[in-house]
């Protein structure tokens, strides 16, 4: 049975991160309030949300550079299905919310198309779309800015489920079943097991092709998801903006989570702290008018040290 | 004991052997032909040497990348160094040429340094301490300008560095090819070079084969901090400023071009000559859409641009890969 | 044996990793100009003890003196300097980088500040002559087989002018004749006064060389003598830490055949082709029936035993399970046939370093130990402990990593990855490569038994004694061709020896 | 050694090297160069920079090549786009520039380049200044949403506003952050800042989109834009100015990027050999609560 211990590997970040908060909440005024919370969470759900994706992709030994791209894709399409005037109404917002997601889907399995059968390189193979991507975005919408006020749809942004942000339990619900299938189940396994040693994995009866697909295709899914919840807090789809440097982000918030990039460990947990982590640097920052320059300074320090903490604990 | 000759040495191999280590150097020269075809004033000096002088920036920092490479690691704060070395550049320009050179490219080297000491010894992989550095050194870039570009001294003779000729040749054009001429001497002629192989090729093994990988590292990362340094002396020089917002994106032109020219993103193997020829490939993509526009025939948006050059390095690196996979 | 100071004494090493103790108190003393064997059981810390005197792990108590200086070497390089020469237990050199590269890295020739490539080529020639091989030095390395590989590496530590050339299991991937050269290397650099550390499983090698012996148990040095003076019976006893009485021994081998009905046919591969080294190979096997497959290195064994097993494509040939003709796409199509393969190179294509050893172990079995996808736990702990006491799997328990395990260990979990799933034909490429004599008789035992339960089995092994008293029938490969098949009744390591070399005419290709 | 000359032809082939077009400002303000090359049966060499000074000098440059009669440049930055002017000028190309300046030690108008159409982006600032300055009631405690960091609009925006508000001892900036021009930033930034400073009463964004950001992430926090909060920006887009009709924003300065009319015209009268003053600055409007409605209609 895998123990319930926690991974050391994520002691760095979450030691980080509480001291962190116990800063703030001794120097930052009105940091401890529900609001405050809401704000830090609220921010950081897309990035969760991509970054568990990309933190299975990393898994594999991969790397996922077009995510915001897939981002941007999902946004521009959503409005384009729910804003036509022959889908108004339930069937427009349905459509909005699976269709996008699944286009989403599609290019994540070109990407991992490109990575098994041509055997690209992953960095390479999402290259790719990363340049391409947000193109296509934009020629769907001829580079216009698509305004929208359509609360069915933006409930998934705007939406609150016991007074708790909608996008927030999204964020929740898929740390926590990936935590559980990276645990449990045998992709998660197998997984790991690719991005371990892939020719020893292949010989162990691994399907590594499926494996990679898959994997490139939830995050792809996940990207979808998360375009989705941006343009609806948005009230608008902005190809240009939509995910923008999102996979920045999210592959440091895996690495500062304490998944290894070279593959064969995952911490979805992990990822979750090291995303809260680097928002919490973010909002601090932020909150004490530190200005930009500074404050780039100030979180590439925070992010080294807190990856070779956890470095000397793994 | 057997002694069969080489295990590889079949005939249609050296076809494809032929393809995969000139096919970058075929690609440049059908895009070339293609531009010269189609586009009046494409091959003129002007236009050449112009765009060659622009990519030299790009050049100099994907030779630093390829070296990086070659390590099995990788460099992204190169574009932010470039941005912080034309900064320092520019402040120190009034005081002459050789100053502002020695001064920024000191200060690129020394960011290069502390990356190569972070992965090096403080086991911090590649990505990530590089990716620090990238936020770091715009942060110091933004901080030493006050957040706006830097006015160089054009009375200090600096900026005849990035703006000046020898015939019609710039000076930058003559900087990139002895930058890759002197790297591919050392990548191939030297005990350095086969050590940054073995390094990218077994960490583990050039380890206990005593070699001191960290050394390596360390080197290969200055190195790269220091070109990305030159490359900023460049930039300011050229285009008389100090950027601290420049560079943005560099890393991935750079890797994107090593990759073209068939280095592997894993380490162990890879070429110096055809990084150059990756870069100049990447570079004229542009040159040829600007010229496309011009046509009249159709008018490219920004965004067919991007898709486009996506479609395009997507073909390079298939047909590449295939070429590999079939040579092995 | 030699009276004058020794030339390496390591005194009172202790060694854990995370808590867990490797090495406590082990010594360990060559004299010079003396071949030194280093024996133990798979886990008993040679190797460990080997890289802590190069600097590869750090001691945490003990001396080491060496040259009559005291030293404590902070990296490989450093012991490099001092004298020291190491093959490590895993081969260690570069694939990507040529032959002669690989031979002078760290150490090239130059002239002024570039290297003096033509001379480094020449000498990397001269210097293989040396072992009898004659490769292409300015190949990359990798495209050359696992033993010329080993042969690279013996030939770049041996040309390193040292005092002291360490050798951890050199041989467990040579055959007979490679192994007649190495002897005669190590004989050679013994009369130039070096002296040679000689790690080996195969006890017979170390009377054919060492002068010495010193064998550890757990961490512990627990006998230190002349070579001569220890018979193989109370060396095994020793080791082991049983009782010589306790050895009841009736072959070399814990396989005890003859007598087996083969059932029916399980795998019939008719002229198997593929890629450049297979030109058509024949093998069958039945149920209950252990059939060898022997050749020379590079005879193209362990590329048979992969296009059997879908990993590597076939260009032609025919190949039927259970009678069905059956084409495998991947591993994935032959495990779900019920056949398994333990492949050759555990470093590359066995293990999942960073998984546990549960993991690891269970890895082919997942899909049948799972239901809607999630992984049935007790069921894979259940098995996972059968097979670590089964097997003797020496590690701090299931969770620890298979990349901490010694390299016997390892082995002996990659065939319990095959064993615990109840495979009908089980494909074993030198299955005992670096297990100690001791598991080497329970694993041999378990095959045995396994097979007499039905299972058929399809080894490879450069060992001629293993094929010779383990198997029910024998193929010769040689040059990708199968050219002998040598039943029960003529079965012999001289016969096999024959075969392998010239071929028979009443094999099975004529 | 005056300005390269210019024949007068029925059509001409000239280049626009835009700077980036990541953002809808940007998008209008090639659409409507296009749209006017279009109508007049012009040749247009549209190029992008996405963003880096040192490519538009170098789209500069191809342009150079192409041999086009005119080039309008909306430079990246004051100091390196004077370099692509002073090239268009060796190669006898007559530059106008558009909505940003260059250095003026390094090339003037008249001279280097023909004449810069623009607007003034500290002026604009200023006026946002006075505005608040004249309308604001009590304390007014402002959050200031900046530009790109290091980009001139941004940098100049600020400059123009602070100096106005100096002197007002009422006026108090509690934050600058920079808000990267983008809605969905400006609406993140402007929600930390609120927890950070609850009793913000005046935003201050260096465009549209930033202020639609903040507006939500004040809605989002209980909190009415335009009431509770003075909301002002610069850019006076469609979406903005329908805001300050319906009350969410406050005061909007109009930064047209409708240029394309302006600029071919002022190539004719260049042409044609008329005078040409050395700056033409857009007769910007404003929008507040009162002239919004009629405006609308008339907003890009
Ligand atoms: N890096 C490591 N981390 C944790 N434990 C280790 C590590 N390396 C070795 N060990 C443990 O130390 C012990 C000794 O291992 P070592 O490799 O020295 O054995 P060995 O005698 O060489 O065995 P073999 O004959 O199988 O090669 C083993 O129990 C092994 O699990
Ligand atoms: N004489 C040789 N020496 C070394 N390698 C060789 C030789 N001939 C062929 N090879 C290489 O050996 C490989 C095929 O051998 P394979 O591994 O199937 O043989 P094997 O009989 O299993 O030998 P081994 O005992 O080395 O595993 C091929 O990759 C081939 O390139
Ligand atoms: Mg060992
Ligand atoms: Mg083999």
């Amino acid at each position: 049975m895998p123990s319930l211990r926690l991974d050391p590997a994520i002691l760095g970040a979450l030691g980080a991160l509480v001291l962190l908060f116990v800063f703030n909440a001794a120097f930052t005024p009105n940091f401890l309030t529900v609001q405050t919370l809401n704000v830090i969470l609220t921010q950081v759900a897309t990035i969760v949300i991509v970054a568990t994706g990309m933190t299975l992709v990393i898994a594999t030994g991969g790397i996922d550079l077009s995510v915001g791209a897939l981002m941007a894709i999902s946004g521009a399409v959503a409005p384009l299905i729910f804003m036509h005037p022959a889908l108004a109404g339930g069937l427009g917002v349905t459509l909005a919310f699976v269709v996008p997601v699944l286009v989403a889907g599609l290019f994540g399995l070109f990407n991992g198309t490109l990575i098994t059968k041509f055997g690209l390189q992953p960095f390479i193979a999402t290259l790719v779309l990363f340049i391409a991507g947000r193109g296509v975005a934009q020629a769907l919408t001829n580079g216009n800015l698509q305004v929208f006020n359509n609360p069915a749809f933006q409930f998934i942004g705007m939406g609150r489920v016991f007074g708790i942000p909608f996008q927030v339990l999204l964020m929740f619900a898929v740390v926590a079943f990936f935590a559980w299938v990276m645990r449990r189940t045998v992709f998660g396994r197998h997984v790991l097991a690719v991005g371990g040693n892939e020719g020893a994995a292949r010989l162990a009866g691994v399907p590594v092709t499926r494996v990679k697909l898959a994997v490139y295709g939830i995050v792809a899914l996940l990207s979808g998801l998360a375009g989705l919840i941006v343009i609806a807090i948005n009230s608008s789809a902005d190809a240009n903006q939509v995910g923008l440097n999102m996979e920045l982000n999210a592959i440091a918030a895996v690495a500062v989570g304490g998944t290894a990039l070279t593959g064969g460990r995952a911490s979805v947990g992990g990822t979750l702290v090291g995303a809260l982590l680097l928002q919490l640097i973010g909002f601090t920052l932020l909150a004490k008018g530190v200005p930009q320059s500074a404050a780039l300074v100030v979180q590439a320090a925070i992010i080294l040290i807190a990856v070779y903490l956890q470095r000397r604990k793994a | 004991m057997a002694t069969s000759p080489l295990p590889s040495s079949a005939r249609g191999q050296a076809a494809s052997a032929f393809l995969q280590r000139y096919g970058v150097l075929i690609a440049l020269a059908l895009l070339l032909t293609f531009g010269a075809l189609r586009y009046e004033g494409f091959l003129s000096p002007f236009n050449l040497f112009s765009v060659l002088a622009f990519n030299s920036m790009f050049g100099l920092v994907a030779l630093g990348m390829a070296f990086v490479i070659m390590t099995g690691g990788i460099d992204l704060s190169v574009g932010s160094v470039a941005a912080f070395a034309s900064v320092i550049a520019a402040m120190l320009s009034p005081h002459g040429l050789w100053l502002a050179l020695l001064g920024a490219v000191g200060a690129a080297t020394l960011l290069g340094l502390v990356n190569g000491l972070v992965i090096a010894y403080g086991r911090v992989l590649p990505f990530i301490a590089t990716l620090a550095m990238l936020l770091g050194a715009r942060g110091l870039a933004l901080l030493f300008a006050g957040d706006q570009s830097v006015s160089v001294s054009y009375e200090s003779g600096f900026t005849n560095f990035g703006q000046g000729k020898i015939g019609a040749v710039p000076y930058t054009a003559i900087v990139l090819a002895a930058a890759f001429v002197l790297g591919s001497v050392a990548l191939r002629y030297t005990a350095f070079g086969r050590h940054i192989l073995a390094v990218g090729g077994g960490e583990d093994a050039a380890r206990l084969m005593g070699l001191k990988v960290e050394r390596v590292k360390v080197l290969v990362y200055t190195l790269s901090g220091a070109l990305a340094g030159l490359a900023g002396v460049i930039l300011a020089s050229q285009f008389g400023a100090g950027q601290p917002t420049e560079g943005l994106g560099w890393e991935l032109t750079a890797i994107a071009a090593v990759v073209v020219g068939g280095t592997l993103l894993t380490g162990g193997m890879g070429s110096i000559g055809n990084t150059l020829v990756g870069v100049l490939l990447l570079g004229l993509i542009f040159n040829i859409l600007n010229f496309e526009n011009g046509k009249g025939t159709i008018s490219l948006s920004n965004y067919w641009q991007s898709i486009i050059r996506g479609v395009f390095l997507l073909i390079v690196v298939v047909l590449q890969s295939q070429l590999t996979k079939r040579r092995s | 044996m030699t009276t004058a100071e020794p030339l390496l004494v390591m005194e009172g090493i202790d060694k854990a990793f995370s808590g867990v103790p490797a090495l406590s108190g082990a010594h360990l003393r060559v004299g010079p100009a003396e071949v030194h064997a280093l024996i133990g059981q798979n886990g008993a810390g040679k190797s460990t003890m080997i890289k802590i005197l190069t600097g590869a792990y750090r001691k945490d108590a003990g001396t080491i003196r060496f040259s009559g200086r005291d030293v404590e070497f902070t990296s490989p390089n450093g012991a490099q300097l001092g004298g020291i020469a190491t093959i490590y237990q895993e081969v260690n050199l570069v694939g990507y980088r040529s032959v002669a590269e690989n031979i002078f890295l760290g150490r090239e020739p130059k002239r002024g500040p570039f290297l003096d490539i033509a001379r480094m080529n020449r000498e990397a020639r001269e210097i293989l002559a040396g072992f009898d091989l004659r490769i292409a030095v300015t190949e990359p390395l990798r495209t050359y087989s696992v033993a010329v590989q080993q042969m690279v590496a013996i030939a770049r530590a041996v040309s390193q002018k040292s005092r002291l050339v360490i050798m951890d299991e050199p041989t467990s991937s040579l055959d007979d004749r490679e192994v007649e050269t190495l002897f005669r290397v190590i004989r050679q650099l013994k009369a130039e006064g070096v002296s040679v550390i000689f790690v080996s499983h195969r006890l017979d090698e170390l009377y054919a060389v060492c002068d010495r012996i010193t064998i550890m148990r757990d961490g512990r040095t627990v006998h230190e003598g002349d070579m001569t003076g220890i018979t193989k019976l109370e060396l095994v006893a020793r080791m082991l830490g049983k009782e010589v009485g306790e050895l009841r021994r009736e072959g070399e081998t814990a396989f005890s055949r003859g007598g087996t009905v083969a059932g029916e046919e399980l795998l019939s591969a008719r002229d198997l082709q593929a890629g450049r080294t297979l030109r058509g190979v024949d093998v069958n096997v039945k149920r209950g029936e252990i059939v060898g497959l022997a050749g020379l290195l590079g005879s193209g064994r362990s590329e048979t035993a992969k296009a059997i097993f879908g990993a590597d494509d076939l260009s032609s040939g025919e190949l039927r399970v259970h009678g069905r003709s059956v084409k495998f796409k991947s591993p994935g199509d032959a495990i779900r046939n019920g056949i398994g393969f333990c492949a050759e190179e555990r470093k590359t294509d066995g293990i999942i370093p960073d998984m546990s050893v549960r993991e690891n172990l269970t890895l082919a079995l997942l899909p049948k130990l799972q239901q809607l996808g999630v992984v049935d736990g007790a069921r894979q702990a259940e098995i996972v402990n059968r097979f670590i006491a089964r097997l003797g799997i020496k590690t701090s328990g299931p969770d620890q990593k298979i990349r901490e395990l010694s390299g016997g260990n390892q082995q002996k979990v990659l065939l319990a990855r095959w064993l615990c799933m109840n495979p009908n034909l089980l494909i074993l490429d030198e299955p005992t490569r670096g297990i100690d004599v001791g598991a080497k008789g329970e694993i041999q035992a378990l095959i045995d038994e396994l097979s007499r339960d039905g299972l058929g089995v399809l080894m490879i092994s450069s060992e001629l004694e293993e094929l010779a008293e383990g198997c029910d029938r024998v193929v010769v490969l040689r040059d990708g061709q199968s050219v002998a098949e040598l039943p029960r009744a003529t079965l012999s390591q001289d016969a096999i020896m024959a075969a392998m070399a010239h071929g028979q005419e009443e094999g099975a290709r004529g | 050694q005056g300005l390269p000359k210019l024949g007068v032809k029925k059509t001409y082939k000239v280049g626009f090297a835009q700077t980036e077009s990541n953002n809808p400002w940007r998008i209008a303000q090639t659409k409507s160069m296009q749209e006017e090359a279009k109508r007049l049966g012009w040749q247009l060499v549209y190029t992008d920079a996405g963003g880096s000074a040192a490519k538009q000098v170098a789209d500069v440059n191809s342009m150079i090549a192409q041999k086009v009669d005119a080039i309008f440049l909306a430079p990246r930055e004051e100091k390196p786009l004077a370099a692509a002017v002073k090239n268009a000028r060796a190669a006898g190309i007559p530059v106008i520039l558009l909505d940003r300046n260059v250095d003026q030690s390094l090339a003037k108008a008249g001279t280097d380049y023909v004449t810069f159409i623009g607007s003034d982006f500290i002026q604009e600032g200023q006026r946002v200044g006075t505005w608040l300055k004249a309308n604001h009631k009590g304390q007014a405690r402002v959050i200031q949403l900046l530009g790109t960091t290091g980009s001139s609009p941004a940098n100049d925006r600020r400059k123009g506003f602070e100096d106005a508000v100096k002197s007002d001892t009422s006026i108090k900036i509690l934050a600058s952050q920079d808000g990267d021009f983008a809605r969905d930033k400006g609406r993140q930034v402007m929600q930390t800042l609120l927890q950070a400073h609850p009793d913000v009463n005046v935003v201050y964004a260096h465009n549209d989109e930033m202020a639609i950001g903040a507006i939500a992430a004040l809605e989002a926090a209980g909190k009415k834009p335009g009431k509770d909060v003075l909301v002002m920006s610069i850019d006076g887009g469609k979406e903005a100015v329908q805001l300050v009709a319906n009350g969410k924003i406050n005061y909007v300065v109009e930064c047209n990027p409708r240029f394309g009319p302006k600029a071919y015209a002022t190539l004719k009268d260049y042409a044609a050999g008329k005078k040409i003053p050395a700056k033409i600055i857009n007769p910007d409007r404003d929008y507040d609560a009162k002239t919004a409605k009629a405006g609308l209609a008339t907003a890009y």
